[in-house]
C-alpha cells in the first residue's frame, strides 16, 4: 500500500523503536513481579473453579490464603504443584479442601520447584487444549457460516441482566450485528474478584463471569448459524481482574476483549504497577487464543481534545503494539483503538477525522483497527446524532477500519435501546454499502489539509514517544500526558496485590503460550 | 462447575397488557418530539413535561431544546408510557380472500369469469402523482411485480392524474368497467377525504355505485379508511397489481357479475 | 479548473452545439406564435392589474376579449397602443373601460403598428424601470448586508396560508436558510389565470399572486436585515401562466424562479406549443431583472430511474441552458436543476451521486445549479431519511453546489413542519461547516467508478441529443424520452391558448429586455 | 392597486390551552418512536394506533414499522394531540439569586464574608465521569468558564471519581467545607437516586447537614430533583463554576455562616 498520506516511514520507524524500548522497560520490571490477580489466572487455567460456602471464588480464597501466609512470591504455581506432589489430588480437590478449610498449602512439605512444575503440567497441557478446541471451533465457524465483511458492525448490550442481553444480542445479530459486546456492569473492573454464574442484576451493564461468558456464547452461536453469520462476542478484562477474565475469554471462546492498563491506570484509577503486570500475562492469555484485543485510546478524547491530543493517541497505539508484540500477539489481533471526537462544530473537522483515522490504517495496516464513535459531543438531539454517526461510518469504510463500534443516537441519553441499536446498525448498513468502495476510488490532495494533518501529528507522537523513553511511562502518566489525567505511581486501587517474585517463583503458561502451538 | 440458578429473562410478554420497550420489558419508553407555540427556558421544558405527562408518560425528561426563532420551541422528550394495548382483541378490517398471482388471476378469468375484465383507474382531482396508480395499472408494475395492463383477461384503462372525478365516471360508464380504481397520495388539509367522498357521491348520483367496484389507493389510505368514505375497498403502501386483480376478480364471481 | 473527471471537452462540445441547433430549432417556432398568457404578460407589464366585478383579472378579461374578437394575432400591444392612440387613456384606464364592458379595442378604429408601438412605449419604459430599481435594490442588500455562503440553504414554506408562511418563512431564515420558496397550492400551475390579492387557503401550499409576493419580499427583507443576510425568494413560474408570473416576479423583487417548460408537459400535462412560446417570454423576463430560474431536471429522477436515466437530465440541461441563451440569460442566473435520487440500496451509489454532481458542475462552472434532495426513495423512517439528506449535502459542498434545497427528513409523510425545516438546515449547516474544503482536498482516481461513470454519462447524453436533433424536441417529447412520460403535441392543457401571430404583431419588451439595459 | 384584505395569520396563540405546533397553529402535531413487544404486521401497527389514541393522539398515523429480529417491532407514529397545557400557570423552582461572574464573586468573598470559602467534590459511589465535577472544580473549567480552583478566595478539593460517600463527608470535614459538591452522571436503573438519598442521610448521621451546604449536579440533575431528595440545590447541563459559587457564596451570608 502506498501512503495516501504521504507519512514519511522514517518518522514511523523512529516512533516506533520509540516505543518498543518503553514496552522492553516495561517488561524487565514486570517479569520482576507478579499479583494477586496473575495468581488467580493461573488457578483457573488449571482448572480451579466454584466458590466456598460464602460465596468466595476459590481462586480468591487459595490466593488470599498464600498471600497470608507470606507464599505468593514463590507463585501458586509452585504451591499447587507442590500440593499435588504432595497430596495426589487434582488442582479442582485439593481448591476445594482449601476452600472448606481443610488444607493449608503453604503449610505442606515443601518440594523443588522442578517436581512442582511437572506436576502441574497435564492440567496445563489440558488447559491449553482446551482453549485449542475453542480456537479450532471459532475456525471451523468461520470456514463454514462466514463472517460479515469488515468493518464489522460491533454493537453493545447492556440491560444488566444475562438472559435480556441474550435476547437483545440476538436481535442485534439477525439486524446485521458481527460484534456484540456484553458491557459490564459499573464498577466490576474494580472488584478483586470474578462474580460467579449467571446473573440478572447489573447497573449500565451485566457481570461479566464464566457463566455469563457461555449463556451468550452459546446464544450467539446459535443466533449466527441462523443468520449464516459468525457472530463475534466480546467482553471486557481491563481492570482488577484482567488476565482472569482474559482466561475465561479463552476458554468460552470470547473473539474480542477490552484489555488495556492504560485504560484501568486513567479511567479506572488502578495502580499502574498491578495492572501493568496483570496486563501482561492477560495477553499472552489473548495472543494464544486468537482473542482481538481492543485498547483503549479513544477514552483519551473523551477527557482531552480530540484535535490537540490526537498524537496522544497515536503515541499510545505504538506502546500498545510493542507490549503486545512482547505477548506474541499477532498484528491481526491488536484491535488497536481510536475515535471520532472532534467537536462537530470544527470547520473541516470531517477532514481532520479522515486524516487521523487514515493514518492508523496506514501506521498499522495489518491491525484490526478498532474504531469508537463520537460520544463526547453526543447530545440529547438524537436528529443530528445520528448524522454525526453517519459521517463516522463514512469515515470508516472510506479508511478501512476494522471493528466499528457504533454509535448510538441516544449516546448522551441511555444505554442502547432495543430499536436505537437497529437504527445503528441500520445507519452504517447503509453507509457502508453506498460508499463501499470509495477509499479506492479517492485520493488526498500532495500537501493538502488533509496530508498535513497526518503528518504533523505522527511527528507530535515520535516527539513524545522520544520524551517517555527518556522520562520513563510511568512518571510520564505520572506527569498527566495521557489523557489530562495525573495517577501516582503509588496510588490507585489494587497495589497491595503486587509482589516481587522470588527466585522460584514460576507461572507455567507462559512458556507454552507463548510457544503459539495453535 | 455448579450449573447455575435458572433465572430466566423477565421478557415474558402479557399480550393483553402491551407496554413499550425500551430495554426492558414494561419500562414503557417512548421517544417523542414536538413543537410549543413558546419562548425556549426552563418553563417551555416544563410545559413539555406537563404535556407528556398529560399523555400518560412518567418520569418524562426533556433531553433537548431548541428555539425556533419565533418564540416557539422544539423538544425532544423521552418518557415511560403508562397505557396498554390489549393486543389479544385486536381486529384488523383487511381485503378479505387470498392473493392470486397473475397467472392465478388468468386462469380464474378463464375458469370463473370467461370474458374481459375492465378496470378504469386515475389519480383524480389536482393530484398530479401518477407513480402510484401506474405502478399497479401500467404493464411494467413496480418493485418486480407486473400492472394490470400485463394480465390477460384484464382491459385497464389508466387515465393518468389530474382527472376529474366527473370524467373518471364517465369513462367507467363508457367502457362498461367492472372497477374504477383511484389513486390519491396529496392529503393535506384532508384533500383526498374530499375528493374520495365526493367520488362516491357522484357514483351514487350516476346511479353506477351498486354496478361498479369501487377501489381507492395511496400511501395515506387504508382499507378501513375506503369502507368508511363508502368504497369497497382500499390499498396502501405495498399493494401490486395482483392485490387488487385477486379481490377485484373474487368479488365479481361473489356479486354474481360475472 | 482542471477537470476532476476527466471529462473530454470534445464531447461536451459536440453535445452542447446538438442542444444549441435544438434551441435554435424550437425557437423558429415561437418566433412565429403568441399565446394568451404572454399577452396577458404584457398587459401586465404595462401596468394593468386589477380583477373586474366578478373578480376576473383584467389581463384575462382583455386577452379574452381580444381572442373572442379574432384579434390575439396581432398582439395586445398593438391593440392597446391603438387604444391610447386613439382614446388618449392609459393602459389601466382603458382595461378597466373593458372591464366595464364600456369599451371594446377591436372595435376602436385602428392606426398603424408604428403607431401603437410609439404610444405604448412610455408605459413599457416605466415599466423597465420600476424592474430595475428593484433589481438595483437587491444589488444594494448585496452590497450592504450581503449574503450566505453558497451552497445555499433553500428552503420551502407551505402553509397554504400567506400569513402563516410569513411566519415561518422568518423563523427559517433566522435558523439559517438563504432562500425561501413558497410552494403554490396544488394545481395553481393549471390555471389559466392569476388569482388576485393575499389568500390564506391553499392546499399543499399558498397561491402565488402579486400581493402574496410583496407580503413576502417585506417579510424576508426584514428578517434578512435582522440577521445581516439577504434573503432570497423563491416562486413558481411553470405552468399555464409561465410568462406571467415572472413579470410578477420582476416586479416583485423575486430572486429565484422555478421556471421549466418541459417540467409543466411532463408533469403537468400542459400543451407543449403552448408552454414553450411563454417560456420565452418569461425567460427574457427573468434574464433582464436578475432572477436565477431553476429548471426541473431533477423531476425526471422521481419517475424514471436516477442511474439508468441520468443523461437525460444533462441532455435537458444543455437544452435548458441553450434556451437560456436565446433569452439571454446570464450563466450565473442559471439555476439547472439535477437531483440525488439513486436506491440508497445501491452499492457505490453515492459515489455515483458524487460523480453525477460532479459532473453537472464541471459542465455548468458558472451556473448556479440547484440540487435537488433525495425524495423518492425517502419513508417512513424519518431517522434513515436525515442520514440519506446528510450524504446529499455533503455531495453538495464536495461538489460546489449552488442552491441546495434540503432534503426533509418527513418528505415522505408532509410538507415540511417548524422543526423539520430547523433539522435540515441544521443537518445542512453541520456537513457544510464540517466538510468545507472536502472538495479541494480531495481528488477521484483516473479512470476510476467515478471518472468513468460522469464520462459515461456524458457521452449517452451526447448521444440522446444528436438522436433529438435529428427527431425534434417535440416528437422526442412524443415518443416519452424523458422521465418515461409521454405527451402528445396537440395534447394537454392550454392548446386553444396558442395563436399564430400575424405579419404586425409586436412584443414591445421582448426587443427592449434583450438589449439588456440593466 | 386595490390593498388586500388584512386576514392576518391564525398565529395568535392562547398561552393558557398550548398545544403543539406542526405547520398550523394547534394542529397538534407529534412525533413518537418506540417498540412494541408484538410481532411486525397490521395488528402491530393497530397496537400502536391504539396506544396513540390513549395517549391523546387524534388521528395516529403509523409512518413506519420495523421488526426487530425477536418478534418485537418498531414503530414511527405521527398524530395530533388533543391536550394542552395552560403556560401561564407554570412555575419552576429555580435556584435563585443573580448571578455573579468571577469577579464579582471574589469582591463579594472579600466584601462579606472575609475569609477562605472551601468546597469539597467528587463523583460519587461507582461512577467514574469526572468531566462534569472537573469542569465546575478545575482550574481551567469549561467552555471558556474557569473553574472554582481559579476562584481567589475559594479553596476547591476535587477528590475525583469513584468516591464513596463516606470519604466525601470525611474530607468535608476534616476541611471544615462550607459545601459539598456532588457529581452523578450514571442514572440508569436510578442509581444516582440511590447515592444522592444515602448521601443526604449520611451527612445527617454525621450531623452536619445543617453546617455544610449540599450542593449536587450532573446531566439529568435539576433544582428540584435536588430538593426532593434533600440537597440545597442541583444544576444541570450548562452550568459553570460561576452558578456555583454564586449561589454558596449568597447563601453562607444568608445563612449568616460567614
Ligand atoms: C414523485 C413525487 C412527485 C412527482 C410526481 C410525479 C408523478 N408523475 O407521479 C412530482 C415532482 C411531480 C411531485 C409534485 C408535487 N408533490 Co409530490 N411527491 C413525490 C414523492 C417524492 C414520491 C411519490 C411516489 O412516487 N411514490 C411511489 C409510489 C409507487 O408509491 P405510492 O404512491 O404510495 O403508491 C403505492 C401505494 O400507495 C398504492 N397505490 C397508490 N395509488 C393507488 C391506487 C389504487 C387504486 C391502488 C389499488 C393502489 C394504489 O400502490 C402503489 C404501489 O405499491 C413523494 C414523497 C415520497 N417519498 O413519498 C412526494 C409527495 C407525495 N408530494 C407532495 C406534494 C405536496 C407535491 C406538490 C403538491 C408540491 C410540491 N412539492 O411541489 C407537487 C404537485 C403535485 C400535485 N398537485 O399533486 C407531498 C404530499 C404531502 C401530503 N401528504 O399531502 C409529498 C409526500 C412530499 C412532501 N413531503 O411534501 N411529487
Ligand atoms: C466521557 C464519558 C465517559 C468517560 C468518562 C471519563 C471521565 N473521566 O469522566 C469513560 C469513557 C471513562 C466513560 C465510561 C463509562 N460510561 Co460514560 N460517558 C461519557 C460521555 C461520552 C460524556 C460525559 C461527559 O463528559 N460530559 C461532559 C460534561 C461536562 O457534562 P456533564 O457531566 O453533564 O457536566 C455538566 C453538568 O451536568 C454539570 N455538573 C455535572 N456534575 C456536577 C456536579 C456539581 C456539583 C455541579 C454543580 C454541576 C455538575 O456541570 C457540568 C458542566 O456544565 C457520556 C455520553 C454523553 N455524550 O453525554 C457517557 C455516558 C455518561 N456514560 C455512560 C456509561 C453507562 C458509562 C459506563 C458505565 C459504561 C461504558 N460505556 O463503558 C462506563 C463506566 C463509567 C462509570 N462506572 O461511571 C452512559 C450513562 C447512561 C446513564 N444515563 O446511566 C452515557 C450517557 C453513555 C451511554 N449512552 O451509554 N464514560
Ligand atoms: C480498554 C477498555 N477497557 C475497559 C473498558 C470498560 O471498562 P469498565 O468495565 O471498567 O467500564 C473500556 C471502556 O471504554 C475500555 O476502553
Ligand atoms: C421546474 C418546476 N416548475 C414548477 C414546479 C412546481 O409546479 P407546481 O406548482 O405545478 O407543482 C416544479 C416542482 O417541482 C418544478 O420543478
Amino acid at each position: 500500500m502506498t501512503s495516501k498520506l504521504n507519512l514519511d516511514p522514517k518518522v514511523i520507524d523512529s516512533a516506533r523503536s520509540s516505543a518498543k524500548r518503553i514496552a522492553e522497560s516495561m517488561q524487565e520490571f514486570i517479569d520482576r513481579h507478579t499479583t494477586v490477580s496473575t495468581e488467580r489466572t493461573i488457578l483457573r487455567l488449571l482448572g480451579i473453579d466454584g466458590v466456598d460456602d460464602v460465596d468466595r471464588p476459590l481462586p480468591n480464597v487459595i490466593v488470599d490464603a498464600i498471600k497470608e501466609a507470606g507464599g505468593l512470591p514463590r507463585g501458586v504455581a509452585y504451591w499447587i504443584g507442590n500440593a499435588i506432589v504432595q497430596t495426589g489430588k487434582s488442582p479442582q480437590d485439593i481448591a476445594e479442601a482449601v476452600g472448606r478449610g481443610e488444607l493449608d498449602l503453604t503449610k505442606l512439605e515443601q518440594g523443588s520447584a522442578e517436581d512442582a512444575a511437572k506436576a502441574v503440567e497435564p492440567y496445563v497441557d489440558e488447559s491449553l487444549g482446551i482453549i485449542r478446541a475453542q480456537t479450532a471451533k471459532r475456525n471451523e465457524y468461520l470456514a463454514t457460516i462466514g463472517e460479515g465483511r469488515r468493518p464489522y458492525l460491533y454493537v453493545i448490550v447492556a440491560t444488566g441482566n444475562i438472559y435480556e442481553d441474550v435476547i437483545q444480542a440476538q436481535a442485534a445479530a439477525r439486524q446485521g450485528a458481527d460484534i456484540i459486546a456484553v458491557i459490564r456492569t459499573t464498577a466490576q473492573s474494580l472488584l478483586d474478584y470474578v462474580p460467579y454464574g449467571a446473573t440478572t442484576e447489573g447497573f449500565g451493564g451485566t457481570y461479566a463471569t464464566q457463566e455469563n461468558f457461555r449463556i451468550m456464547r452459546k446464544a450467539l452461536d446459535e443466533v449466527g448459524e441462523e443468520v449464516g453469520r459468525y457472530i463475534r462476542l466480546c467482553n471486557y478484562s481491563s481492570g482488577l481482574c484482567m488476565a482472569e477474565i482474559a482466561a475465561m475469554g479463552a476458554l468460552e471462546r470470547l473473539d474480542v476483549m477490552l484489555n488495556d492498563a492504560l485504560y484501568g491506570i486513567l479511567f479506572r484509577d488502578i495502580n499502574m504497577q498491578r495492572t501493568i503486570v496483570d496486563q501482561y500475562f492477560s495477553r499472552v492469555i489473548i495472543g494464544y487464543c486468537g482473542i482481538i484485543f481492543n485498547s483503549g485510546e479513544d477514552n483519551y478524547l473523551t477527557t482531552d481534545d480530540a484535535v490537540e491530543a490526537a498524537h496522544t493517541v497515536l503515541a499510545s497505539q505504538l506502546m500498545n503494539e510493542q507490549f503486545a508484540v512482547l505477548a506474541n500477539i499477532p498484528e491481526e489481533q491488536m484491535g488497536l483503538g481510536h475515535a471520532f471526537e472532534i467537536d462537530p462544530e470544527t470547520e473541516n473537522g470531517f477532514l481532520l477525522e479522515l486524516s487521523q483515522a487514515q493514518m492508523a490504517k496506514e501506521i498499522f495496516p495489518n491491525a484490526s483497527l478498532k474504531y469508537m464513535p463520537p460520544t463526547k459531543f453526543m447530545t440529547g438531539n438524537i436528529f443530528r446524532g445520528h448524522i454525526q454517526d453517519a459521517l463516522f461510518n463514512l469515515v470508516a469504510v472510506w479508511t478501512g477500519q476494522s471493528l466499528q463500534l457504533l454509535g448510538m443516537l441516544t449516546e448522551a441519553l441511555h444505554t442502547p435501546h432495543l430499536h436505537d441499536r437497529m437504527l445503528s446498525i441500520e445507519n452504517a448498513k447503509y453507509i457502508f454499502n453506498n460508499a463501499r468502495d470509495i477509499g479506492e476510488e479517492v485520493e488526498f490532495k500532495k500537501d493538502g489539509m488533509i496530508q498535513k494533518r497526518a503528518q504533523k501529528v505522527l511527528k507530535d507522537a515520535e516527539e513524545l514517544l522520544a520524551q517517555i523513553e527518556k522520562d520513563g511511562l510511568f512518571p510520564t502518566i505520572e506527569a498527566g500526558k495521557f489523557a489530562a489525567v495525573k495517577r501516582p505511581f503509588n496510588g490507585g486501587k489494587g497495589l497491595d496485590g503486587v509482589c516481587k517474585r522470588d527466585e522460584l517463583y514460576f507461572n507455567p503458561f507462559i512458556g507454552k503460550m507463548l510457544g503459539g502451538a495453535k | 462447575m455448579m450449573s447455575h440458578q435458572n433465572t430466566t429473562a423477565t421478557s415474558q410478554v402479557d399480550i393483553t397488557r402491551v407496554k413499550p420497550y425500551g430495554d426492558t420489558l414494561n419500562d414503557g419508553m417512548v421517544q417523542m418530539s414536538f413543537t410549543l407555540p413558546v419562548p425556549a427556558g426552563e418553563e417551555a421544558a416544563e410545559a413539555a413535561r406537563i404535556l407528556a405527562k398529560k399523555m400518560g408518560l412518567d418520569e418524562p425528561s426533556v433531553v433537548y431544546q431548541r428555539d425556533l426563532g419565533i418564540g416557539y420551541s422544539y423538544f425532544i422528550v423521552y418518557g415511560k408510557c403508562q397505557h396498554t394495548v390489549d393486543y389479544s382483541s385486536i381486529k384488523v378490517t383487511k381485503v378479505e380472500g387470498d392473493v392470486m398471482d397473475r397467472l392465478e388471476c388468468e386462469k380464474f378469468i378463464e375458469e370463473n369469469i370467461k370474458r374481459t375484465v375492465t378496470m378504469v383507474g386515475a389519480s383524480t382531482g389536482t393530484d398530479a402523482h401518477t407513480v402510484g396508480i401506474d405502478a399497479i395499472m401500467n404493464m411494467k408494475g413496480f418493485n418486480g411485480h407486473f400492472g394490470l395492463e400485463r394480465y390477460q383477461g384484464i382491459n385497464a384503462i389508466n387515465m393518468g392524474s389530474q382527472v376529474p372525478n366527473e370524467e373518471l365516471i364517465a369513462r367507467a360508464i363508457e367502457e362498461k368497467a367492472d372497477a374504477i380504481l383511484v389513486s390519491q397520495t396529496v392529503t393535506q388539509k384532508d384533500v383526498h377525504i374530499a375528493n374520495l367522498t365526493n367520488m362516491v357521491e357522484l357514483c351514487e348520483a350516476e346511479g353506477v355505485r351498486d354496478k361498479i367496484l369501487l377501489l381507492c389507493g395511496g400511501p395515506r389510505i387504508s382499507h378501513e379508511l375506503a369502507q368508511e368514505l363508502g368504497f369497497d375497498a382500499g390499498f396502501g403502501t405495498d399493494s401490486y397489481a395482483e392485490n387488487v386483480a385477486s379481490y377485484v376478480l373474487t368479488e365479481l364471481v361473489e356479486r354474481k357479475r360475472v
